[in-house]
């Protein structure tokens, strides 16, 4: 195959680990020229992370560099920056946008890389100096918009653009890049109506014509059916699979991506609470939360279980506790222990005796300039009046700091929380131990219901099964009714009760999580919008 | 965006006049102030042009920062210092007329572009607060300044005239006699119309900056700096040096301030060595806010208005005081109530758009919940 | 870079320039005061040269001064060829004569008193140059308080940080 | 529609939260801090600045002796513009706590200030009484004024520092207006001649001038100590500490460290804000109303703004930063600006015959505000 061709570009076991956890193992695939690749798998698999390291993103070196080789045309390469990666000819396309809002989308697709003109000025002070050549930007641009197939206007502000116009525009500024052979697509479709992915895979099918690789990332698997000539299946990453397009089909690529082996996993606990009264029952919600928007998720928790709340990022799992617990703008109905839970407030929430742990440890979940007191001991003190010594009658309520020390150090021993002291700064503490001091808090105000969100991620794996034992001591114990939205479905098995699946900001279904991995897979790719 | 021709008419005048509000409200209040005043037209006409040759040039320098997202910027009058000190300096050497004003100018070159610099590095270390940062830097800077003129001038760098030194044998006097240097720019080609002095050359001057900063706007520099203002994350993932390039347009703000200011010290004709810079940035502001200017956009008509309205305002305000309450003070008092609270609301109205954004997708939410119980 | 030295290259001559032009300007642009003096020159080399009349001097086409006998008149110079025209009349009643006179100015000297009797008898310099020394004025009348913006009352002061009437 | 976010949205992917927790390079246990060696342990801690100001003040008064000037008579003015200018320095705690960045409308407080003390004189009240019914007219001046600003904050979250510098000079400027037209006519305040309109500076001999400074006035040599000043600075002082430990006080310490956990923790993040600019206005007022009582005059017009700066680069230099801040960096920094304040004109002039304190002033304060801003902080923009 490679007798005097080499393909264009080679990975050769790939290895990353951030601090001594293993994202990547061995990751091994080739591309050809004019190929285009579909990588798939699920969230926290190691796509984006595999392909940061091509792409010789800041975060890759700044964390320890990786193992393994890039060769690209038979030649090894090594990038430090994204530049010396567009230098070799790769482009990518990245999930949040990077375009400059006031600026059209010729200027925008020749950003920093304009065709200039020299003049006087510039001869004394620089290259800066020289001006724009108009003409040959708008001829540049369009060329590149030609390349790509999907008419945009060019001399459109990006402001003023419908979502799926910036998608092409980014795309359209990498294909104006004379080196560019090899784009990197990173869920391109996820903000793109039906008809302008159509346009897209198109256009994808031309680019591979005229000799440009692609990789393709995104959760739409019918896509990478309909336009790849090959897929790769990551999964806990590793490379599961490797196969032509032409030789599968989504169901084949769903078990792949979260099939694991369901006998590992520690589903078994799990009960069935069947006849338990429902104890929360969320109507029509929706919320606005910036990327995770939720569209209209209707639920019923059960009284004492542990519900799982899964899907794939971006899909809106994490906006439904954001949103019940009133961080988010959002709407819809949601009862409690009978009674109706205001939205956008989260002071009635908490008074109703519901507790949350926000995803979001350093920006919601801490106070990182405060002791771990303060940052166990607050939100109790302040909703429910513990920890407060009344004097004069209650008119004064001063802080309590015995009272707060012993909780703080009882929590401290039951969590194996690692500090120096209790006065310690929460934001000298570990990912890890900076969960356990949220789980703390939330402990601390003792409630009936407790969302937890995202509770391991970015912890190490000691950390995270401590982190999960504690939950599920705390619903045993406590009958503390758990609501857990976790990216790792595994996570969720090994925990929950009952999972619920998010896709396309609603509930796509609920199963019990002795469920098939196929089932799971399904239902998260159900609605992806 | 799409449904914009839909929108009557009506209710596009009301968009036009909440855009507006600011000039309207100056256009409004020196309509009901200029009968009051009671000052001829010829007066008046006279004033606003004097004044638009005096301030126009260190307006426009306001635009650079702007155009880099630094914001209302008072770098500006560090670039005034920088021209004070080469002014005394000219003054001193007995340079004058149109020679002093020229050698002023490239003196104050490297002073205000050295400030410019410090100025700029500082502001790149606190982002995001960068016009409070600015605004206490030229306090700070003016500490520098008092420092250098009071102590070290006459001390250490030689002053040879005791006309503009302190009695006591070191430091420059509380003003400067710029009397030989006084107007000769705007006597250049000057010309009369029914009465009013057009200061042609320095309408030249300032013209020949307007064409630089619109020539500006069309370079490598201009386009990476309107990138920087609108997106830093954006512009520095396409490879622009952000950092240097706010630098530069602060240092190029200072520089053209310090050309400004010797325009506008050379009109006035005499340098208040200790106060003639501390209020020029806040004025310049002002005026180009009152032109209908915002925080991060602003163009070259938003500070011709600005300096016409503004100034419109400031001349006939104390008259007009007078006139109602009977007591000029109150009339003093009122245009500076004016001009800080233009600012004051100019930033108020700033800040809270960007929140008013937010709220927007939220309602869009709501809406399609309705639309799908109403299927 | 080939580019970057071209570049260097520019920016040096820039300065250069930039220099050179500062330079030009101070030289053409040194101000000087000339005073003349109408006065009579006592006992110069045993001679006595007697103030003229009259005399109107005229610089760059405009009459700035017209001096009796021991008058003095005054006029600002920019540049170092200092031009004037002076009609003098010499004795009461007489002829009114005009001389069109010359000087170059010491590039030093800011104020420069002429004596014009002993000036139009072409004495040596040592004769009618003088330099003028002015008389240090304690305070210097306060401030006209130019024609400026006049801008906000009393912010600029002691900016924000004058305490009070005074210390205790 | 799922809108894709812009590059600054804290993106929830997993990667990017991977990134954010791991812990940031290693931070140094306190063994390590003590092996650093004191001296740089001290900087770090302290804050280069800070130790040169103290050094340059120790320096100053180490000199003192040596070019024949009195001690005692620097250390009595010290303390006595200590008492005059504590209280407006307090007043800079509440705002930063909760997270509103530095006072920089600290002219709006002390107009509420002066009408207290105005109104106080122009009904009549002499002697002390005049003080305290100053002190009961700004109270709900403070209230409503404070109130006001602080709903607008409230609006402008971020940009605080800059709008409250100009709300300070507008409601100034408005208020050199109102010293004009309002109809004041107690003789000893308005202009002689028209009969109407406030003058620029109200002697207070016969109000309040020295009441509290004579209250159990001590006197130790050459050293005078305005004992009542120190205790009501005191008094206020230990109020403002003691809120600090109540779940109210705690609650705005949280809103200023995190607002978006105090949220989270169902905190009224704007009604805890407002409390603190109320706080921070009625604070202000007291402090004019004290600075004036030392003083002996009531400053209109623009007056109120020279206060502003070395009041907030005082608590800066006591080792505050742009939001945080505790009792002892106000009593601290007040001692340290005092002293330099006071120092400087009388020491320099003495040793080399050159009164630069004025252009030191400058400097140190305005260094010292700069060095907050331009640090790294997180919270409050």
């Amino acid at each position: 195959m490679t007798n005097n061709v080499n393909p264009l570009l080679q990975m050769q076991n790939i290895k990353k680990d951030f601090f001594g956890n293993q994202v990547l193992t061995d990751i091994n695939f080739t591309l050809g020229e004019g190929e285009v690749l579909g990588l798939c798998g699920e969230n926290g698999a190691g796509k984006s992370t595999l392909m940061k390291i091509l792409f010789g993103m800041d975060v890759i070196r700044e964390t320890g560099g990786y193992g393994g080789d890039i060769l690209i045309d038979g030649q090894k390469v090594e990038f430090n920056t994204p530049f010396d990666a567009l230098e070799a000819g790769i482009g990518m396309v990245h999930q949040e946008f990077s375009l400059i809002p006031g600026f059209s989308a010729t200027e925008n697709i020749l950003l920093n890389r304009e065709p200039c003109k020299k003049n006087i000025v510039s001869e004394v002070f620089g290259d800066r100096l020289n001006t724009l050549d108009y003409k040959e930007m708008d001829r540049r641009s369009s060329a590149a918009i030609e390349k790509m197939g999907v008419a945009i206007d060019a001399n459109m502000v990006i402001s003023d653009m419908p979502v799926g116009h910036k998608q092409f525009t980014e795309i359209a500024r990498e294909l104006s890049k004379d080196q560019l052979k090899l784009l990197i697509l990173d869920e391109p479709t996820a903000v793109l109506t039906e008809k302008e992915a159509e346009a897209l895979l198109e256009s994808i099918r031309g680019m591979a014509a005229r000799g440009i690789s692609v990789i393709f990332i995104t959760h739409r698997l019918h896509e990478i059916l309909a336009v790849c000539d090959k897929v790769v299946v990551m999964r806990d990453g590793f490379v599961v699979r490797d196969v032509p397009a032409k030789e599968t089909s989504v169901e084949d690529i769903t078990k792949w991506m979260v099939g694991r082996d369901v006998q590992s996993a520690a589903a078994g606990e799990a009960r069935s609470n069947d006849g338990a009264r429902t104890i929360m029952s969320i109507q029509d919600l929706w919320v606005d939360m910036p990327g995770e928007t939720v569209r209209d998720v209707s639920l019923d928790i059960k009284e004492g279980e542990i519900l799982g709340i899964g899907g794939l990022a971006g899909q809106g799992k994490l906006g439904i506790p954001n949103g019940v617990m009133g961080l988010y703008e959002a709407g819809g109905k949601v009862t409690f222990n009978g009674g109706e839970i205001p939205l956008n407030d989260p002071r009635k929430c908490l008074d109703s005796s519901l507790a949350f742990v926000s995803e979001d440890r350093r920006e919601v979940g801490l106070l990182l300039d405060e002791s771990l007191e303060w940052n166990v001991a607050f939100p109790a003190m302040q909703i429910q009046e513990k920890f407060l010594k009344k004097l004069l009658g209650g008119f004064i309520k001063w802080r309590d700091e015995k009272g707060i020390h012993k909780v703080t150090q009882k929590y401290i021993d039951e969590l194996q929380i690692k500090c120096t002291s209790s006065k310690q700064k929460a934001r000298e503490l570990s990912g890890g131990n900076q969960q356990k001091v949220c789980l703390a808090k939330a402990f601390a105000l003792e409630p009936k219901f407790l969302f937890v969100s995202e509770p391991t991620r970015g912890i190490d794996v000691g950390a995270k099964s401590l982190v999960l034992e504690a939950l599920k001591k705390f619903n045993r114990e406590n009958g503390v009714t758990v609501v857990m939205i976790s990216s790792e479905l595994e996570e969720l098995r090994q925990t929950c009760d009952r999972i619920a699946i998010v896709s396309g900001g609603q509930v796509a279904g609920i199963l019990p999580a002795a469920a098939s991995s196929e089932e799971f897979g399904l239902l998260m790719v159900s609605k992806v919008i | 965006m799409n449904g914009k021709k839909n929108i009557p008419a009506g209710k596009r005048l009301l968009e036009l006049v909440r855009n507006n509000a600011v000039p309207i409200m100056f256009i409004i209040i020196c309509a009901i102030f200029i009968p009051m005043a009671g000052f001829s037209p010829s007066y008046l006409l006279n004033e606003i042009v004097t004044r638009m040759g005096r301030n126009l040039f260190l307006v426009l320098c306001l635009l650079f920062p702007i155009m880099a997202g630094m914001g209302l910027n008072f770098a500006m009058t560090l670039g005034a210092m920088g021209a004070e000190i080469a002014v005394i300096l000219v003054a001193d050497w007995q340079i004058w007329g149109i020679p002093g004003v020229v050698l002023a100018m490239i003196l104050s070159i490297p002073f205000s572009a050295l400030l410019g610099f410090i100025c700029g590095t500082l502001q790149n270390m606190a982002k995001g607060r960068e016009m409070i940062t600015s605004y206490i830097i030229n306090f700070f800077i003016n500490g520098w300044y008092q420092l250098i003129v009071l102590y070290v001038m006459g001390a250490v760098i030689p002053i040879i005239h005791a006309s503009i030194m302190l009695p006591r044998g070191y430091g420059i006097r509380n003003t400067v006699s710029l009397l030989n240097m006084r107007q000769c720019l705007d006597d250049l080609l000057a010309i009369r119309v029914a009465g009013v002095k057009i200061p042609v050359f320095t309408f030249l001057l300032v013209g020949l900056l307007c064409l630089f900063i619109v020539w500006f706007r069309r370079t490598k520099l201009g386009q990476d700096m309107r990138a920087v203002g609108q997106d830093m994350e954006v512009a520095k993932a396409a490879g622009i040096n952000v950092d240097r390039t706010r630098i530069i347009s602060v240092v190029m703000s200072t520089v053209c301030a310090g050309f400004g200011m010797v325009i506008y010290l050379q009109n006035i004709g005499n340098l208040p060595t200790y106060t003639g810079h501390a209020q020029i940035g806040m004025f310049c502001i002002a005026a180009l806010l009152v032109g209908g200017a915002s925080v991060e956009k602003a163009g070259i008509g938003n500070a011709f208005l600005g300096v016409i309205l503004f100034h419109m305002m400031f001349i006939v305000a104390p008259g007009a005081g007078a006139f109602i309450t009977g007591d000029s003070m109150v009339g003093e008092y009122f245009r500076v109530f004016l001009s800080y609270g233009v600012i004051t609301l100019a930033l108020i109205m700033y800040e809270a758009k960007k929140r008013m954004a937010k709220s927007k997708a939220g309602q869009e939410l709501a809406a399609a919940q309705v639309k799908k119980e109403d299927a | 870079m080939k580019v970057k030295t071209r570049r260097v290259l520019f920016a040096f001559l820039l300065v250069l320039v930039l220099v050179a032009v500062a330079a030009a300007m101070m030289v053409i642009g040194r101000g000087h005061t000339v005073y003349f003096d109408n006065k009579t020159l006592e006992d110069y080399q045993g001679q006595t040269y007697k103030a003229f009349e009259k005399v109107v001097v005229t610089v760059k086409d405009e009459q700035v001064a017209k001096l009796a006998k021991r008058d003095r008149g005054m006029s600002i110079w920019i540049g170092q060829n200092f031009k004037m025209i002076l009609e003098v009349t010499r004795e009461k009643g007489g002829e009114a004569e005009i001389h069109e006179i010359d000087l170059k100015l010491p590039y030093s000297v800011d104020g420069i008193v002429i004596n014009l009797p002993a000036l139009l008898e072409e004495l040596p310099e040592e004769a009618w140059f003088s330099e003028f020394v002015p008389a240090v004025t304690e305070e210097p009348a306060e401030e006209v308080p130019g024609e400026g913006d006049d801008f906000g009352l009393g912010l600029e002061g002691e900016l924000g940080l004058e305490d009070g009437l005074g210390d205790v | 529609m799922s809108e894709k976010k812009d590059y600054n949205y804290n993106s929830p992917s997993k990667f990017n939260d991977e990134m954010k927790t791991i812990p940031p390079a290693r931070w140094p246990t306190d063994l390590e801090k003590a092996q650093m060696g004191t001296m740089t342990a001290m900087v770090s801690s302290f804050g280069l600045p800070r130790i040169i100001i103290s050094g340059f003040l120790l320096v100053l008064f180490i000199l003192t002796p040596f070019v024949g000037v009195d001690l005692p008579t620097q250390i009595t003015n010290i303390i006595n513009r200590f008492s005059w200018n504590a209280v407006l320095v307090l007043a800079m705690v509440p705002m930063i706590h909760a997270g509103c960045g530095l006072n920089f409308g600290l002219p709006l407080a002390i107009i509420c200030g002066l009408l207290g003390g105005t109104l106080s004189i122009q009904l009549g009240f002499t002697g002390p009484m005049s003080f305290l019914m100053a002190v009961l007219i700004a109270t709900p001046f403070a209230v409503i004024l404070g109130g006001g600003y602080g709903l607008l904050l409230n609006r402008i979250k971020g940009g605080e520092m800059m709008i409250a510098t100009y709300v300070g000079f507008s409601v100034m400027s408005f208020f050199c207006m109102m010293w004009l037209l309002l109809p004041y006519s107690s003789p000893t305040m308005v202009y002689g001649l028209s009969g109407n309109g406030l003058r620029p500076t109200i002697s207070l001999d016969g109000f309040y001038n020295q009441v509290l400074a004579k209250i159990l006035h001590i006197k130790i040599g050459n050293i005078e100590i305005p004992t009542g000043s120190l205790l009501v600075f005191a008094l206020l002082a230990f109020l403002m500490w003691a809120f600090l430990h109540t779940k109210t006080g705690t609650a705005m310490t949280a809103v200023g460290s995190n607002p978006a956990f105090a949220r989270a923790a169902g905190i009224n993040v704007d009604r805890t804000r407002m409390l603190s600019v109320i706080m921070s206005t009625w604070l202000g007022a007291m402090g004019i109303l004290m600075y004036q009582q030392g003083f002996g005059f009531i400053q209109l017009y623009n007056a109120p703004n020279n206060l502003t700066m070395p009041t907030v680069a005082a608590i800066l230099i006591g080792g505050a930063s742009v939001n945080k801040a505790s009792i002892p960096n106000v009593i601290i920094g007040t001692i340290l600006f005092q002293g330099i304040v006071t120092m400087t004109p009388t020491v320099m002039n003495s040793a080399i015959h050159m009164d630069m304190s004025e252009v030191i002033r400058i400097i140190v304060s305005q260094g010292m505000i700069l060095y907050a801003l331009t640090r790294k902080t997180e919270g409050v923009k």
